[in-house]
């Protein structure tokens, strides 16, 4: 039995193993810890972080709908400030690549942040949401403007040395134009997807589910969309691609890898079980072995097919 | 520390009208859980992908014909989630994660008297909660209101269990007609001093009880409700806005960490 | 005990009830004759027809994914001619809005189909699929790019007095703007959504489920995006917009009718259960008499909110 | 005409090696189907969207200890769908639709010699056509292979059903090592005058089945697998490239209805 070799390299960061977790559902990192160590993930991205601490939506924020739900947070967090003092030294104990996502309401926020950020220790990475669907602030609009987010992109990579991932959104309009406008402006990698635009009604009360009124659906319901979207950007880029949605099994992280992405973000499956995602790297790993792989950098991309078809 | 298990069901009795018990095998670890503490409990197979929260209402010696080696959850059919657990049978498998939250607190004086006032399914966390208090020499006063008769599953085991009782219901079906919070207002203004307000059911309810404790400046702690995706602190999805004491500022707090239980003076609602 | 009105108006087309049976998941309408009158239908809409009969893609078709399926069918039919004289002779016998839906692979096809069936007897409407992701020919272009969409609306528009419906792509860059240009050109009523570009991978095999590689995502899994997308289009027009995407139950329906359309189309869920259309306005009927609303025109748009939060 | 029924389980009997025997009661017109066609099942308030096809199996008398009020499918656990059919216990629902599709026909002529090619799972439909044909006094020869001797789930029933029954394995666990087309083309080049084959297995198996037959001009009808949406022909998911006896030109025909059983010339693979 061949134990397979599961580090992958997104850039210029190493990675352990593929599995990371995603922004947004993963807390802080530390509430994970009566579940398991965070050093056998491969990495964990923060909640959204901003300048300042923000108090986010008021409730109802989550619904459930079919193989998904539907959130509305409004991207409460703690600010830069606190994860720097109160998070950061706890996290960076862990031997795991520890990845900021951060968002702007302005250009010179984003830029801010990632300045902020630059020198911090035990930092792997910095992922920029701008494509957060619940908050203009959130991004909504560098996302979905190639300009706007090739400027931001430019912005931040000017203000940091770290890694910088960009996070898109799959409500842009022009998806693969936003990937290429990033990569131009030096992204070290491209993660997608951030969640979906939706809403849900409450017909007894003829009013929507969530107070904000739409939210961003996440879940097995959106993988085919993000399986898709992650093989057409890891077609259209060089730089590596990072993918998720839906991810609740290492048959599904498979999926991602196979399109194209060197790594895989678990971002909802960390509600309903979790150690979802250490489980999902421990099937992936008896996956590889059972299929006598070497190293899962051989899946990445092993997809075989011919170009889109269009019969 | 919270575990994750995957339990299997000893019993699941129906109630009537939408009501069921069920027992299902815990790790040791659930015995010590704090009245009011929950779980989230999933399905494996069903077509909801979120767990759901349940408080658990029996721990070992709290129901006598219950298995010493079991725990229950009290609950009511509502929708997908809850219609799943009440088709599973002895011998099924429901994947378990507790104990989560924060539970009642005892009374802070040796002379208290605890008020429980109860709305319906929101009688769940008062069995535990009972044994515990008369463990510690505290003879409870049980409120239990409902909108009508069917809807108190409890009512025997509060009868056999509480030393004094109350009954309302809305539609006079049972019980003195009216709210659950007309004894409520009766007890506080007639002795508010050594009184302790635990109090769980719909949220209009817990207010109004809120409202009453605040203005007796009673201490009264409620058990809340707020749909979670993950129970644990980390979706964010389940806040309630409160208040520090003493502050305007508003926060959000999660009902899955901060609570359940929560002082009634610390919510702005 | 009220028994509620459930007539509904889709422009000119008067239907007795707002339920129809969306394209492609109800064959040419007679397969279902062994499970219900079609006569109990507000409508029924035919599988796409175009010009000369098409053999469709080549297996695998279909595949399910999380509370949803992709398809990539590739428009197999049997041509507009076969239709007029095979199919809708029989169909006219049931007392229900017949709409045929056709697509082309350039704009004066689109204009011959609806030039054919202009005088055809029997038939209540038609629906322009400007919007299937499986094929270039299934109008992904015309969907996608507003102008080439107001063309192919106004060509047809000149082509047939029959009310035009245009069914709106959710993949379209811009669906507002896609919106308003059918409804510039003349459509008489929009119709959404259509399936979501999706794709799933056979890991086993590290190969796509479908043999056309991507596919469309039809089913629950869908259903808050269309109901958002439903609630955008329905505030950005006057002319009557037509809800589908996921539709298995009466509350389902609900959601669409509540955000402002007039009627709604049952799909994927024709599959599941034959009679789930019938089953839907059964429930749908019940609800309204349960609410003691008199009709069901009272609850079209009839959800309470706010503009669009953004906090 | 098909119809949509919940049916009770009646009895759901693990076979070992993954695969199960499922009887539920039926209505009477199921009593008259033919072997080969199939059912949609789906399992209430699973997490799988689409319904499943299952050959039916066994009719009112083909299994001597099933109840005569029902109708038996053989299956195999391969993913979701048929995990949760074999989590089933008696007295659990399914949707049942049917009958679908066209079953296998009587052979053409009275002194014909059916011959019976399995393979795996794809044995199911076999009871009911053996049941049918002994009814017509035809005996027919039943050649049953699998990869190894664990799926080979009715072979006790073929021992005692079959006047004739040839087992290969391609592991050699049990009867002949080799595929089931092995002793197919063996008897073919015998005796093919008279033969009438019926096959139903993995596609692989088919097409050499098919070629077999076709070489040796003898009638051969195939029980075809696709993937299926809908079962009563509208979604055009199911279907398999044919042509038109004598002609090149291909078309798409579906296996729901035009199948799933289809004579071998038809098929364009
Ligand atoms: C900490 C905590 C402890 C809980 N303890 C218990 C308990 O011990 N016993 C118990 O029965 N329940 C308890 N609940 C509530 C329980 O979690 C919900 O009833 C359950 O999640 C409903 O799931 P469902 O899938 O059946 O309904 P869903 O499909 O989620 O909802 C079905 C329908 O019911 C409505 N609905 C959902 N929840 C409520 C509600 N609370 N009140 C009114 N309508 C509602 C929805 O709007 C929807 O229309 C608790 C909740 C929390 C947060
Ligand atoms: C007309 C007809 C009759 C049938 N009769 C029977 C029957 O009597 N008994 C029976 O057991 N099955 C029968 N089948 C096959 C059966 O429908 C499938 O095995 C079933 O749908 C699988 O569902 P699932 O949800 O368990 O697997 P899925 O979740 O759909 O698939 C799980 C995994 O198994 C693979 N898989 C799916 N189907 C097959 C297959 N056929 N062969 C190999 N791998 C597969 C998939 O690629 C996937 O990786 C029949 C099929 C048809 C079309
Ligand atoms: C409750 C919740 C909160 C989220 N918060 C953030 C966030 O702060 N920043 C961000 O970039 N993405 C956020 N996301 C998006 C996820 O990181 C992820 O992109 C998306 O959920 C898709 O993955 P999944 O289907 O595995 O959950 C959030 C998702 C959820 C469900
Ligand atoms: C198998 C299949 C075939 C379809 N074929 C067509 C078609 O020919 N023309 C069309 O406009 N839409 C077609 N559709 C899209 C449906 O009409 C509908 O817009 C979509 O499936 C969303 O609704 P649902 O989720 O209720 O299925 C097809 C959908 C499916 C699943
Ligand atoms: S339920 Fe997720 S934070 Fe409370
Ligand atoms: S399964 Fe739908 S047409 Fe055959």
């Amino acid at each position: 039995m061949v134990i397979p070799d599961l580090t992958v390299e997104v850039g210029a960061v190493r990675l352990k193993n593929p599995i990371l977790t995603a922004s947004g559902t993963f807390g802080y990192g530390l509430e994970f810890l009566p579940y398991y160590d965070l050093g056998e993930l491969g990495g964990l991205v923060t909640k959204g972080l901003s300048l300042r601490p923000r108090l986010g939506n008021p409730p109802e924020r989550i619904c459930e709908t079919p193989a998904g739900m539907l959130n509305a947070i409004g991207l409460q967090n703690i600010g830069v400030e606190a994860f720097l003092t109160e998070k950061l030294p706890e996290l960076r104990r862990y031997d795991t690549a520890i990845v900021a996502n951060v968002f702007g309401e302005t250009e010179a926020e984003y830029e801010t942040l990632c300045r902020r950020l630059d020198g911090a220790p035990g930092l792997a990475a910095i992922e920029l949401n701008v494509s957060c669907p619940n908050t203009e602030a959130g991004g909504m609009y560098f996302g979905n403007d190639p300009a706007a987010l090739a400027r931001v992109t430019r912005a931040c990579r000017r203000a940091t040395r770290l890694p910088l991932w960009v996070k898109l959104s799959p409500n842009a309009a022009d998806l693969v134009g936003a990937a290429r406008a990033a990569e131009e402006e030096g992204a070290d990698a491209l993660t997608l997807v951030n969640t979906f635009v939706g809403m849900a009604v409450d017909v007894e009360r003829r009013r929507p589910r969530l107070a904000n009124v739409t939210g961003g659906l996440s879940g097995p319901a959106i993988r085919p969309l993000a399986v898709h979207m992650t093989w057409q950007v890891a077609r259209a880029v060089r730089i590596p691609v990072v993918g998720m949605g839906g991810i609740m099994t290492a048959r599904d992280a498979l999926e991602f890898l196979m399109v194209g992405a060197v790594a895989v973000q678990v971002g909802t499956a960390n509600f309903v079980r979790p150690r979802a995602a250490v489980e999902i790297l421990r099937d992936l790993e008896a996956w590889l072995a059972a299929h006598a792989i070497g190293s899962v950098r051989e899946v990445v991309g092993s997809m075989e097919s011919t170009d889109e078809g269009q019969p | 520390m919270p575990l994750d298990v995957s339990a299997t069901v000893v019993r699941n009795l129906d109630l009537g009208h939408g009501n069921f018990l069920m027992d299902f095998e815990a790790p040791e670890a659930f015995a010590a859980m704090q009245p009011a503490q929950f779980f989230m409990i999933g399905v494996p197979g069903a077509e909801v992908l979120l767990r759901r929260p349940f408080s658990v209402c029996g721990l070992p010696g709290t129901f006598e014909d219950s298995a010493p080696s079991t725990v229950q959850i009290l609950y009511r059919v509502l929708g997908k989630g809850t219609s799943l657990l009440a088709g599973l049978r002895p011998g099924a498998t429901v994947h378990v994660l507790g104990p989560l939250g924060r539970g009642f607190g005892a009374p802070r004086r040796p002379e208290a008297v605890p008020v429980i006032v109860a709305g319906g399914i929101g009688s769940a966390p008062f069995p535990a909660l009972i044994a515990r208090l008369r463990g510690g020499f505290h003879e409870p006063i049980v409120l239990y209101g409902a909108r009508t008769a069917g809807e108190l599953p409890l009512l025997d085991w509060f009868r056999a269990n509480a030393s004094e009782l109350w009954v309302t219901t809305e539609d006079g079906s049972l019980g003195q007609r009216g709210l659950v919070t007309d004894p409520l207002a009766e007890l506080l203004a007639r002795r508010a001093a050594r009184l302790h307000v635990y109090a769980c059911g719909p949220t209009p309810m817990l207010k109004a009880v809120a409202r009453l404790a605040v203005r007796h400046e009673v201490p009264c702690e409620l058990s809340l409700e707020a749909p979670m995706a993950c129970g644990f602190g980390v979706c964010l999805g389940c806040v309630v806005p409160t208040r520090e004491p003493g502050s305007d500022r508003i926060r959000y707090e999660r009902v899955c960490v901060e609570g359940p239980v929560m002082a009634a003076e610390r919510l702005a609602w």
